[in-house]
């Protein structure tokens, strides 16, 4: 048993000496390839082992650093702490990451100076997980660091984008911003409690709340929202998602983001216990819903592939907060869902990004078209990203999604409360939205019209192909096979969310939480109703193979399906128009015109209408709104700067008025 | 196990595609006419539709300028089978006025087989909705033919079919009562050549007509 | 013994044969009532059949520059999308599939078959065919809102203050505290409802999408022979759908004590809604522009959804 | 618990805000970071502070004999001032090799010319 004990801090450790290894013994790719997978893979294969312990048995396994157990029920040394919650993240970045690693040996085969990669890359997988499992505020906010730091790397590597380097600057300055907050909220912390355990801080903060404590607070919740990405703070993060190569801006999206998700989760849940104030649910689900809604209205208007993605991405992330401040278990359920969902069909719809620019080397909407024909295995994987995004029935996005308008429509009709009712109608309405740009995306770059120059575009190879397959796969099961999954993963990690005790008891010793009397909050029933998808699909499959058999065969007797160039061409039987039956000859055009496209009679030329002529009626109806908005997103720093000020100011001008 | 209802139904809903091979729009109000309430052509489930490869019947008014010419072959030749042109008025069939400009390319015949032909210098819309209904019959036999041909020819590609109608004269003057009586022409040059009386014919009887309103 | 109830429920009932049926016959009455409304006689009642038979006798051309699958697979997903959506609507007293929350699953199994001609118009690879799928966007996007605004407006109503999403409790709180429609304050919500079906079906004031005089039928500029059929009988079945939708919404305390009889009482109920909001809206108006249509969409009906839901919020 | 200095560490924060606000040149932009993290630092060393404690470090005759005589100051938050600063460190090295590479790729240090990215 106490080898489990170790398997939290192995796990990160591994990832940070296969950095350590790769820039010592590194020379040629292939050492670097083969070092870091193996990094990833046993780092993957720890937290895999921990599932059991922790999820099943819901154990929660605490670690001190250095053996320094608490004195006199005070926590001195740095404690690692894996409860539910923590390892769901955890397994859900490192799938991530070995995903996103396997998919750059083939993406990032090309480049030069290719040597700091997969040290930055190891270094930033190894501070998320080492964020999701550690059980103290000082050292998330270390990891937090490490994270920003790498992944700012990261993007300033890209060395294709001239851009890369003004991303990376505006993200750095803006995560700094954060983070120095989240480090003034940690020092007000200390200065009230003197402790930096999160379990001992559980104890402690709930019961007293003074302006310090509040300011802390406020401080620590701008932090995180920073680091998620929240509506003012969003802009910069999205500059550098765009110019970020796919594989990292995947995990840019995927996990990056998630940190600042748990990161909210485990503070206002657990550390502050504040989520059960009624203020601090509708500043939280304020926040959701206005990220939501202006997420995918700029996302609407975007002409580059990367910068839809990546506004779709703060969109999503709106809808997690929004749930996640609900503060009921069906909330946190769908927030939690979704946050799993998103990392899954968002890196799968930023791998066929990458692929694309692989193969045509642009992501320029408007220059690209008909890739379907070309990269036909890319272009499954998207439609299966893009319908799981907007949420259609059989894929994951719905799943999650219903349960979040459950639990926002509940809401608001238990408490009475029209603002929930306001929050659940902008999901329903943002959702379509989404559907929407999926479709322009797909019409602008799979379907329409194949260019002259993308003629020669090969498929993505094998290797960059077999993540997205994982993930297609796991988009669908997470769909279909919902209650399963939602029971292992998602229903412990709601249950250590709400209840804190043995998440104190385990880390400071038992009987810790009765002592200083800290109730755990109130978890309401699980209840939400289930429609049986898996009937549904069966039944689905087995009509769609039905009516193919039907339309497809039957159509023999009655006129053949021809595609060009067929050999029956005309009731004539003489293979083209110009002589008739009588021998009489027509004056007619090749036989290839019957194939060509209807251009109301004239030449069948290029013609391919994709990006941003689309939605000509939506974005004319709301040109003010767009003129204002484009104007907010003016790219220079000072400007996202001076967003996130206001932002900071607001939000503890709300905790001294309404969390008091 | 559809076939006696697919034989049924390809009878009651032709649909109409307008090509407008340069006529003087005279022939095309006709045509729109033939839907308005008065003359209702959809009691008979004729409908214009926006796309040649919906249609099942091409209408084809004026004189095929050289312009529309190519356009005019090239949407022929976008109509699914088994499809009829229709001709709507003199022009297509002769020229009519225009005879011997050197901006039109001829008779339709020249580039397509004229299934039926609406003479008239405008024709009045009983005469077109005539037009329309002989022309659905003639769907009909083409249906025929490719069925059997098809029957005959297990997918080798390239089918025998045995002679087909001529084109169906319906001339401008006939009364919807009376059924217009097919004769058959021979080769289209002479097609050309005897189709000139008849414009001559019916354009004097037309100018008999009005003068007699 | 179950999967053979579910087959019947999908296949035959309340599921592909019946709205297949169905929705010929509110097409037939609604081109035949059109006509009589216009004074002239009118096609036959069967004439979609008869459009759909003789469709499916014709030639199907592939164009070349189409992406072949897509292009073929567009109109089986449309098509056999919708035959299931009918499954999860109570007819009266009979609901084959019913669960707890199918609200919001009906209104996202309603987004399926949009999808599916969307894909079908931008694979055929036409330039008609990608303005149709725009505009075809554009107008899901603008029927939306208020469409979501009635669906919470009537769970509002019927759920009290506990959550209720499933239409078979709206129907069994129909049935004891009488219709929706019945009571006052549902009436703007019944009227936006209303106005909002003739949009998810696409008929003519707001068949933008496929404008036959503008963009040659939009996404279905492409498509003849067999697949047109499919498209063109999946627009019947949406019809039957959307007003079979309003039926069990706002009529649903209607109790006749045998399943057959609720079913030809169900569809009865729906020609008159077809007549009363397809039909009429069509002979009286003509096509929107696709920004007109959008504003009329997120102002007028929007604003009679929010109405009915403020009130109901109100307890009223 | 000095005041003054909680009031002068929120004045360093706030300079540094208002630097990263209004500075077009990014080099200052990057100094308005580092004065941001001075204030935070200061803020953390003052945490610590007890009134009259001298500097946490065992005397050889505390050691010896094993009791704890002399009051400390808290070492704990000097340990996080010294992470912090590290820290502030390498944001303001990395930042700065970034403007060096902007200069190099834009020509330009003006923060107004520097966004290609936006809308």
């Amino acid at each position: 048993m106490n080898m489990i004990q170790h398997f939290p801090v192995l796990a990160v450790m591994t990832l940070f000496l296969g950095a350590f290894l790769i820039e010592i013994l590194g020379r040629n790719q292939i050492v670097r390839n083969a070092l870091a997978f193996a990094a990833v893979s046993i780092s993957m294969v720890l937290l895999i082992c921990l599932i059991r312990p922790v999820l099943l048995e819901g154990q929660v396994i605490s670690y001190w650093m250095g053996g320094w157990k608490p004195v006199a029920n005070y926590a001195i040394g740095i404690g690692y702490e894996v409860d539910a919650l923590g390892l769901t993240f955890a397994l859900l970045g490192i799938t991530a990451y070995w995903l996103s690693c396997v998919y750059s040996f083939g993406y990032m085969k090309g480049k030069q100076h290719l040597g700091h990669y997969y040290t930055l890359f190891l270094m930033l997988a190894g501070a998320s997980v080492g964020f999701f499992l550690t059980g103290d505020i000082f050292n998330m906010f270390i990891m937090m660091e490490i994270v920003t730091f790498s992944a700012v790397a990261l993007t300033a590597s890209n060395t294709e984008k001239t851009t890369a380097i003004e991303g990376a600057f505006k993200y750095l300055i803006n995560c700094s911003i954060g983070s120095s907050m989240t480090l003034a909220g940690i020092a007000l912390i200390y200065l009230n409690c003197h402790t930096l355990n999160l379990a001992q801080l559980a104890t402690i903060l709930p019961g007293n709340v003074n302006l310090t404590t509040l300011m802390a607070f406020a401080l620590i919740l701008i932090g995180f929202c920073v680091e998620s990405a929240m509506i003012p703070f969003h802009a910069s993060f999205v500059d550098a998602h765009t110019v970020a190569p796919s594989s990292v801006s995947m995990i840019l999206s995927g996990m990056v983001l998630k940190l600042g998700v748990y990161g909210l989760i485990r503070i206002s849940y657990i550390v502050f216990r504040a989520i059960d104030t009624s203020s601090l649910q509708i500043l939280l689900t304020a926040f959701g819903t206005v990220t939501m809604f202006i997420g995918v209205t700029m996302a609407l208007a975007q002409h580059d592939f990367k910068r839809l993605l990546a506004f779709h991405s703060v969109s999503q992330l709106g809808y997690i907060i929004a749930a996640a401040g609900l503060c009921t278990s069906l909330g946190l359920t769908g927030s939690l869902y979704h946050a799993i969902n998103h990392t899954l069909f968002k890196g799968l719809l930023f791998l066929c990004a990458g692929a694309v620019i692989h193969a045509t080397g642009t992501s320029d909407l408007d220059a690209l078209g008909g890739l379907s024909k070309r990269m036909p295995k890319t272009c499954i994987c998207f439609l299966i990203g893009a319908f799981s995004i907007s949420g259609l029935p059989p894929f994951n996005g719905f799943v999650s999604k219903w349960m979040i308008y459950q639990a926002a429509y509940a809401k608001a009709v238990t408490t009475g409360n029209f603002y929930y009712a306001v929050v659940t109608v902008t999901a329903l309405v943002v959702s379509v939205m989404t559907l929407a740009s999926f479709v322009k995306v797909l019409h602008s770059v799979f379907f329409g019209q194949l260019k002259k120059e993308h003629e020669s575009v090969h498929e993505a190879p094998g290797i960059m192909l077999f993540p997205m397959y994982i993930m297609s796969a796991l988009c669908v099961l997470t769909g279909i096979f919902y209650k399963a999954f939602s029971t292992v993963f998602i229903g412990p990690a709601v249950f250590a969310a709400f209840n804190n005790t043995t998440y104190i008891d385990s880390m400071m010793g038992e009987g810790y939480a009765e002592l200083f009397g800290v109730p755990a909050l109130a978890i309401d029933k699980l209840e939400f109703s289930y429609w049986n998808p898996f009937v549904w699909f069966v039944l689905f499959v087995i009509v769609f193979a039905a009516a193919c058999v039907v339309i497809f065969s039957s159509t023999g007797t009655r006129g053949r399906t021809l595609k060009s160039g067929g050999s029956y061409d005309s009731v004539y039987g003489t293979g083209d128009l110009s002589v008739d039956f009588m021998g009489r000859t027509y004056e007619t055009g090749d036989p290839e015109e019957k194939y060509a496209v209807f251009f109301s009679g004239e030449k069948a030329e290029y013609s391919h209408a994709g990006g941003s002529d689309l939605f000509w009626g939506f974005k004319y109806n709301w040109h003010k709104y767009y003129q204002f908005l484009q104007g907010l997103h003016s790219g220079s720093v000072n400007d996202y700067s001076a967003y996130a000020v206001i932002c900071i100011a607001v939000i503890c001008m709300f905790m001294f008025l309404f969390m008091r | 196990m559809f076939e006696n209802l697919i034989k049924k139904s390809a009878m009651k809903s032709p649909w109409l595609f307008h090509i407008n091979a340069g006529s003087c729009n005279g022939c095309d109000i006709e045509i729109v006419a033939v839907t308005t309430t008065l003359y209702d052509a959809e009691r008979f489930g004729f409908k214009l539709v926006g796309s040649p490869r919906h249609a099942d019947i091409v209408v084809v008014s004026g004189p095929v300028t050289m312009q529309s010419k190519e356009r005019l072959i090239r949407t022929l030749a976008q109509v699914p089978e088994p499809k009829c042109v229709v001709s709507i008025g003199s022009c297509p069939q002769s020229g009519n006025v225009f005879k011997g400009s050197y901006a039109i390319d001829g008779p339709l015949e020249k580039y397509v087989h004229v299934d039926v032909a609406v003479a008239g210098c405008a024709p009045k819309p009983q005469a077109i909705m005539e037009g329309l209904y002989e022309a659905a019959q003639i769907l009909e036999e083409k249906r025929e033919m490719i069925r059997k041909a098809k029957k005959g020819v297990k997918g080798s590609g390239v089918i025998e079919v045995p002679a087909a109608a001529g084109t169906a004269q319906v001339s401008a003057a006939a009364a919807p009562a009376s059924t217009a009586a097919p004769e058959s022409t021979e080769a289209a040059p002479e097609a050309f050549a005897a189709a000139e009386p008849a414009a001559a014919a019916a354009v004097e009887s037309t100018e008999k007509e009005v003068a007699s309103k | 013994m179950i999967v053979l109830k579910y087959l019947f429920n999908a296949l035959i009932f309340p599921g592909a044969l019946f709205t297949i049926l169905a929705g010929f016959l509110l097409s037939g009455l609604d081109r035949k009532v059109i006509a009589r409304m216009q004074r002239r006689i009118g096609p036959p009642l069967a004439q979609p059949v008869y459009d759909f038979f003789k469709l499916a006798g014709k030639e199907n051309i592939v164009p070349a520059a189409a992406n072949v699958t897509a292009y073929k697979l567009a109109p089986v997903l449309s098509f056999v999308s919708l035959a299931f959506i009918m499954v999860f609507i109570p007819i009266f007293s009979f609901s084959a599939f019913s669960s707890k929350a199918d609200l919001i699953v009906i209104l996202y199994l309603i987004t399926i078959p949009g999808v599916a001609l969307i894909i079908g118009g931008s694979a055929s690879g036409s330039p008609y065919g990608a303005i149709g799928i725009s505009r075809e966007m554009v107008t899901m996007m603008s029927y939306e809102l208020p469409f979501v605004l009635v669906l919470l407006a009537v769970a509002k109503k019927a759920g009290g203050d506990q959550l209720v999403f499933s239409l078979k409790e709206i129907g069994e709180w129909q049935a004891v505290n009488g219709s929706m429609l019945l009571h006052w304050s549902m009436i703007p919500a019944a009227l936006a409802m209303l106005l909002v079906i003739p949009a998810e079906v696409g008929t003519q004031p707001f068949d933008v999408a496929e404008a036959e005089t503008e963009i040659c039928e939009g996404p279905l500029c492409e498509y003849s022979g067999a697949p047109l059929a499919v498209f063109k009988l999946s627009t019947c079945m949406k019809m039957f759908i959307m007003t079979g939708l309003f039926t069990a919404m706002f009529l649903g305390g209607i109790r006749t004590g045998f399943a057959g009889t609720d079913a030809i009482l169900f569809v009865l109920i729906c020609c008159v809604v077809t007549i009363l909001c397809i039909t009429t809206i069509h002979a009286i108006t003509a096509r929107l522009r696709i920004q007109h249509l959008f504003q009329f969409y997120w102002t007028y009906v929007t604003l009679l959804a929010l109405v009915s839901l403020v009130l109901v919020w109100f307890g009223l | 618990m000095i005041l003054a200095n909680y009031i002068v560490s929120f004045i360093l924060i706030a300079l540094g805000l208002l630097v990263l606000c209004t500075q077009k040149n990014l080099i200052k932009v990057v100094l308005g970071l580092g004065i941001m993290d001075y204030g935070v630092n200061l803020l953390i060393v003052s945490a610590g502070f007890n009134e009259g404690g001298t500097a946490p470090i065992y005397t050889l005759s505390e050691l010896l004999s094993g009791v704890p005589s002399t009051f400390f100051v808290a070492p704990v938050p000097q340990a996080l001032t010294l992470t912090s600063i590290v820290i502030g460190a390498c944001v303001d090295a990395m930042a700065l090799a970034i403007v060096i590479m902007i200069k190099k790729r834009y020509g330009t240090i003006d923060a107004d010319e520097v966004r290609r990215l936006r809308g």
